[in-house]
């Protein structure tokens, strides 16, 4: 995981100071800078936003992908195992999120949906933080503050405003820094959505409004919410608009930073479509055969983003058995951490149900509590008090 | 009679709804191909068509305000929420127009539009999926709201409030969808039980428990296990949530002199203290304590792992007996 | 008032077949076909619509804007007579209420809001009906299904939502008739109405709206919820849109025909931004002077719709003495019309307040009413019973 | 000493916010130039600025999102939602968001949002200008509820609400804004009466009679009145709608034996319910009557020509005192 240096108060390296001409314009058009077989595309208005992109950090690219995919799979496995309660995959998003996560500053802001695990991982949060409330073992995983990501939105598109809300902060403040909310297609149908590119407009505030169309809202497909790109949405409210190959890592990379840069210096918000593709269940509780083709998922399996990448880098030469090594030894490394992380994660306590409900002593709330502690003084093992059919 | 889970009771309710009254039409997230989450809607979108049984875009508001405006055309949709936590983006239209467009009209404009809620909790879910938030229904004026607890109720219920002229709030407890239960699939609606009266579920003599939706259950089985004890419960199941049937519910209490009420949602404003605040007007003189609510508590509904200390259980609720009937208890000695 | 005949099924003399060119392209440009003087500007897209709009037609699209207009200042006297609680003035924006309403077909469907009473008054809603609520005296002014008219909406943009949905029964009913939802710009930042549009694009539903930019919601000004133009809004969602002078009550009306031909033929919902101006102020209760330039009246009053059509209608020899006399006629009878029937509406009962909750009986509410109605009959008169102060 | 009306007072407390603290910011509709329909911000914006004092877009929802994203960024919002009934679209996010971030965070991110609401009838307006919504919010966990009912708590309270780390609904009695009142300006809302306080109006002996917001006028009205007759009724202000104060309610009914609440809101499942309950259960033995509930009927607020049927007024709680101290009154006979 690396913090976008060369992002700070723009691309140092390479970029051009005027956005206007590459991102003003809507597109229709699908950026693509790495095709499926991975070779390069070269592109004249994205270009210039990569120049800095080292072999490096290619390469540091490809892992973040490869060691989400892995956590991913990890968390899939800890569910099966009985170990989670839930888990919504990203398999298939994972140049979405590293691309676009990657890019950010530190003191950016990231408010995500419930999938953005990849996002979450690239801003340092903890494995075991990314999985705390899929067991159950609260509300939400981390500190928003220690990683500037808040926790993962469940009401779809809800985040929107916060992102702008946050940014409309930025801008008071006079600082630099942008506010970025990640959602999904489905999300763009909700009137929050909607109203937040209203403000952003407005106010002009540095926000970054993410979409990553997978294609799919459980089992509603992106055509029930949208007959047209859903880029063009944010022309209809003045916000300018990218269509991105979402399984390319550089090309949403490079939109990110178009977008980053032009919040950063007043131009307010930009809305990026990164166009994917949701290869697993909705969740570990869905049944994806129940309502799309497998055809499909070929297809999109044929255009994986971290098979693409690492053509890209066998095309560079930088796929070596080294690099592979590492990169496999690092996955398998977080993985383990997650699993320990997860397994050994302390069990919460009965009476923290009423912990932070209010920031200050509340009447009503500390009755309750004092009630329930009598209650669970009645039983030998606390445990006994919460079972359905009772001990007694 | 038909051995079926709770789920599928109602999916064959919507299907009688629907092949009865053309004018019916569902509509929700994922409520076609998927059958919904739950799978409650399975298989209807594929036997009455598209146009029936509608997949709509991701926007609760939206699908309420299309509700009432098919509901102005002479459709009676059947709107389905996905989760309990979800039906706050489309609050303002339930409260604004689907609850105050017949008022407002003088009676010219009818809503008969049945919300489908699946809520409460105790399936291990994480955040707003478990929620209760009927208490917000029946406070508001212009709605039915209700809530079977069998089988049986939830198939004939259904019907009912989906021929019911009325906008009805119809809460799926959740956790009991794979409860299974007998369904006499013949059972005219219009001739059982009134959708907005109470059911004595266990007669008693000592005590009235008062419960709805899932934790009619856990009532049953706490009288059960009272009996034991020698403690006769006496449960009613509200059945209808807004009216409550307190004819039923002061019957009871004017036999046993002693109420407990149940319920998930939090208790400060819950129905509970609408019920004992309604039932101690109506029989105060007959009270001999204080009901007793015995409820979730006032936080925002916990992460899975604690959700059985929020949720009542059947030892909770013998505690909240033991109390109404003065016999020791977890509070004996406190004041008040 | 009058129903359009002539759009039944399209319009019958001389609309194009196919409407696909002169709508599906969003207007940047505002369509104009009068100019502020009176002149008839011909446009080769919009003037087909408007070949059977008579010279007879035209005065009697005169008459209506003069007999609203009429309407709203009798209103708005009634008001400062203590008659009326409250009147929400439509003063400028005849031309765009009656452009558009006068195209209707019977079947239609209106969806409005509290502003539209042109709309209603076309529709056949008679003078007391307009005023009934804003005198106190019901919720709402009539019964929606006998002028097929719903009632005025208060809260903004709901409407937008009932009128898609209409059109949704509509369509699966397989009828041609088509809904129509009024609103105003201000409306245009809520998210019913953008979920009406990701509704109505999605499902093709016959709906058109009908934005009126009044350039003012209260006292916010049109820019702060949008910098750019309102039209522009719906070709993100894919739904065609259409810029008209809304003080032009012919280019009001062939767009209003182009959509609903559109509408008709399955060609899905239109947008159409007529853009006008709040001549008054927002309520009888709103202050204007706190917050807008009287600079910016006039340059309004200049473009007042009323003037254009009587321009209009004197270059073309129609504002004959006659005509002038029998409109003020019509305008005095309706004013006279809508003052008795104020001042003459009976009152409402007290236990009225009980009536038409539930369409069938309901426990709660049956008791209440028992004991509201002991309550009253321990008072000799029950008007007593009300007032604040207490009358023991 | 300084003589104001109620809204003015707001305006001078909010005045004070802005001043003492830089991250307080005002977010509403048409609250800048124009100083909001009812004034209550008059000339902030042109003292503080557009970017303290910001006029939003026409988008209730959009605000309060906005308003979460701005706590997150260390603000202190202060929302105006322009008339009671516009606050539904935000719901969604006052309940899913505002209410629940702090508890989902484990106290990591705090919410210190204000929202205004003017609130309650008796002005004469139309449709959803009237209403009073506060039970949906006393009934949600994670929110504070209070009402002023006089120029200084207006003053007081709403500068204590917007320095309390939790968010605050804060229900302004809209008919009572043209009221006029002492408010001391130098008094430090941190030394006052504590927010969550209720505060007892006029002593009494006979009954207990709680009131807040609007109707707190009207309940010492119905003191003075019923003085005459010869009877003592305590008035309290409850002013903390959620927590209430139960420890001050409880105590007055232990002296009295008595309870009448009275609310403008409809009763089935209003505070009043709550109130009623709670009290019952902490005082059950002292007790002589079953609290009595003076509140708006389950009707959607009725047309101007008829409020004032639906509001209590000072008779209709007197019926209602008469009701508690078992006295000749409108409902008897009846039984139950
Ligand atoms: C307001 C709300 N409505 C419904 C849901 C249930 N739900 C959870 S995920 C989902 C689909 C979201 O689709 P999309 O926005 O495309 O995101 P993705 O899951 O594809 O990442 C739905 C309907 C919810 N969480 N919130
Ligand atoms: C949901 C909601 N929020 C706020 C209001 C208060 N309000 C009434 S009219 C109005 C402005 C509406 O402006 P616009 O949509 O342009 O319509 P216009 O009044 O100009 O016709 C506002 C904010 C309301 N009625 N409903
Ligand atoms: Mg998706
Ligand atoms: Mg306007």
């Amino acid at each position: 995981m690396f913090t976008d240096d060369a992002g700070k108060g723009g691309i140092a390296a390479g970029g051009p100071g005027n956005s206007e001409n590459s991102a003003r314009r809507t597109g229709g058009d699908l950026v693509q800078l790495i095709t499926p077989a991975g070779e390069r595309i070269s592109h004249p208005e994205f270009d210039p936003w990569l120049q800095d992109v080292s072999d490096e950090q290619l390469c540091s690219l490809y892992e973040d992908m490869v060691v989400i995919r892995r956590i991913d799979a990890e968390a899939t496995a800890l569910q099966r195992q009985g170990e989670l309660a839930l888990w919504p995959p990203l398999l298939g998003q994972e140049a979405a999120q590293i691309g676009s996560a990657r890019t950010l500053r530190e003191d950016d802001f990231v408010f995500p949906s419930y999938r953005d695990n990849g996002v979450a991982y690239c801003r340092g949060v903890k494995p075991e933080d990314l999985v705390r409330a899929w067991r159950g073992n609260a509300s939400a995983g981390w500190n928003p503050f220690t990683v500037n990501v808040a926790t993962q939105q469940i009401i779809i598109g809800s985040q929107s405003l916060h992102a702008t809300g946050y940014a409309m902060g930025i801008q008071n403040d006079g600082a630099d820094c942008v506010a970025v909310a990640y959602f999904g297609d489905g999300a763009t149908s909700e009137g929050d959505v909607n109203e937040a590119m209203v403000f952003a407009a407005s106010f002009q505030a540095p926000v970054v409004f993410i979409c990553q169309n997978n294609h799919w809202a459980i089992s509603e497909p992106v055509r029930l919410q949208s007959h047209i790109h859903l880029a063009d949405r944010a022309s209809g409210f003045g916000i300018p608009s990218m269509r991105v190959d979402g399984n390319d890592v550089l090309a949403v990379m490079a939109a990110t930073r178009i977008a980053l840069d032009r919040a950063r210096h007043g131009g307010g918000p930009t809305f990026i479509e990164a166009v994917t593709y949701r290869m697993g269940p909705h969740t570990t509780a869905d049944d994806p055969t129940r309502y799309r083709d497998a055809n499909e998922l070929e297809d999109w399996a044929a255009k994986d983003p971290i098979s693409r990448m690492k053509s890209l880098l066998d095309r560079k030469g930088l796929l070596t058995a080294d690099l592979e090594a590492a990169v496999a030894a690092k996955a398998d490394a977080v993985a383990k951490e997650l699993r320990a992380g997860t397994i050994n994660m302390p069990e919460p306590q009965p009476l923290d149900i009423f912990k932070h409900v209010y920031s200050t002593p509340n009447s009503w709330l500390d009755r309750q509590q004092d009630h329930y502690s009598r209650y669970l003084a009645s039983f030998g093992d606390p445990a006994e008090a919460a079972s359905e059919e009772g001990a007694r | 009679m038909t051995q079926m889970t709770f789920a599928r009771a109602i999916n064959s309710g919507l299907r009688k709804s629907l092949e009865n009254d053309p004018k019916v039409i569902l509509m929700g997230e994922d409520i076609g191909a998927l059958g919904g989450v739950f799978r409650v809607t399975d298989g209807l979108q594929k036997d009455f068509g598209k146009h029936r049984v509608v997949d709509t875009p991701l926007a609760e508001s939206g699908i309420m305000g299309t509700a009432v405006g098919l509901a102005y055309r002479g459709y009676r949709p059947v709107v389905e929420i996905q989760f309990d936590g979800f039906i706050y983006p489309a609050f303002d239209q339930i409260v604004s127009q689907v609850a105050k467009t017949h008022y407002r009209t003088q009676g010219a404009v009818k809503m008969p539009i049945t919300v489908r809620v699946p809520f409460g909790g105790g399936i291990g879910s994480p955040e707003h999926h478990s929620e209760s938030p009927e208490a917000y229904f029946t406070h508001t004026s212009g709605l039915r709201v209700v809530s079977p607890s069998s089988p049986q109720d939830a198939y004939t219920m259904i019907q009912q409030a989906i021929s019911c002229d009325d906008p009805v709030l119809y809460f799926e407890p959740k956790r009991r969808y794979h409860d299974k239960g007998d369904v006499d699939e013949t059972l005219d609606p219009g001739s059982a039980l009134p959708l907005e009266k109470a059911r004595v579920i266990t007669d008693g003599r000592d005590v009235t428990l008062v419960a709805y939706g899932p934790l009619v259950k856990t009532a049953r089985d706490a009288a059960i296990a009272a009996a034991d004890e020698g403690i006769s419960i006496e449960v009613i199941d509200l059945r209808s949530l807004a009216p409550v049937d307190y004819a039923a519910v002061e019957a009871s209490v004017r036999k046993t002199g002693r109420l407990v009420i149940t319920h998930e949602a939090g208790q400060s404003g819950g129905l509970g203290a609408e019920v004992a605040a309604s039932i101690t007007e109506r029989c105060f003189y007959y009270l001999e304590a204080a009901p007793v609510r015995v409820t979730g508590f006032d936080v925002p509904y916990p992460y899975s792992k604690l959700e059985m200390h929020h949720l009542p259980s059947l030892d909770r609720i013998l505690d909240g007996v033991d109390r109404a009937l003065g016999r020791p208890n977890s509070l004996s000695g406190l004041e008040g």
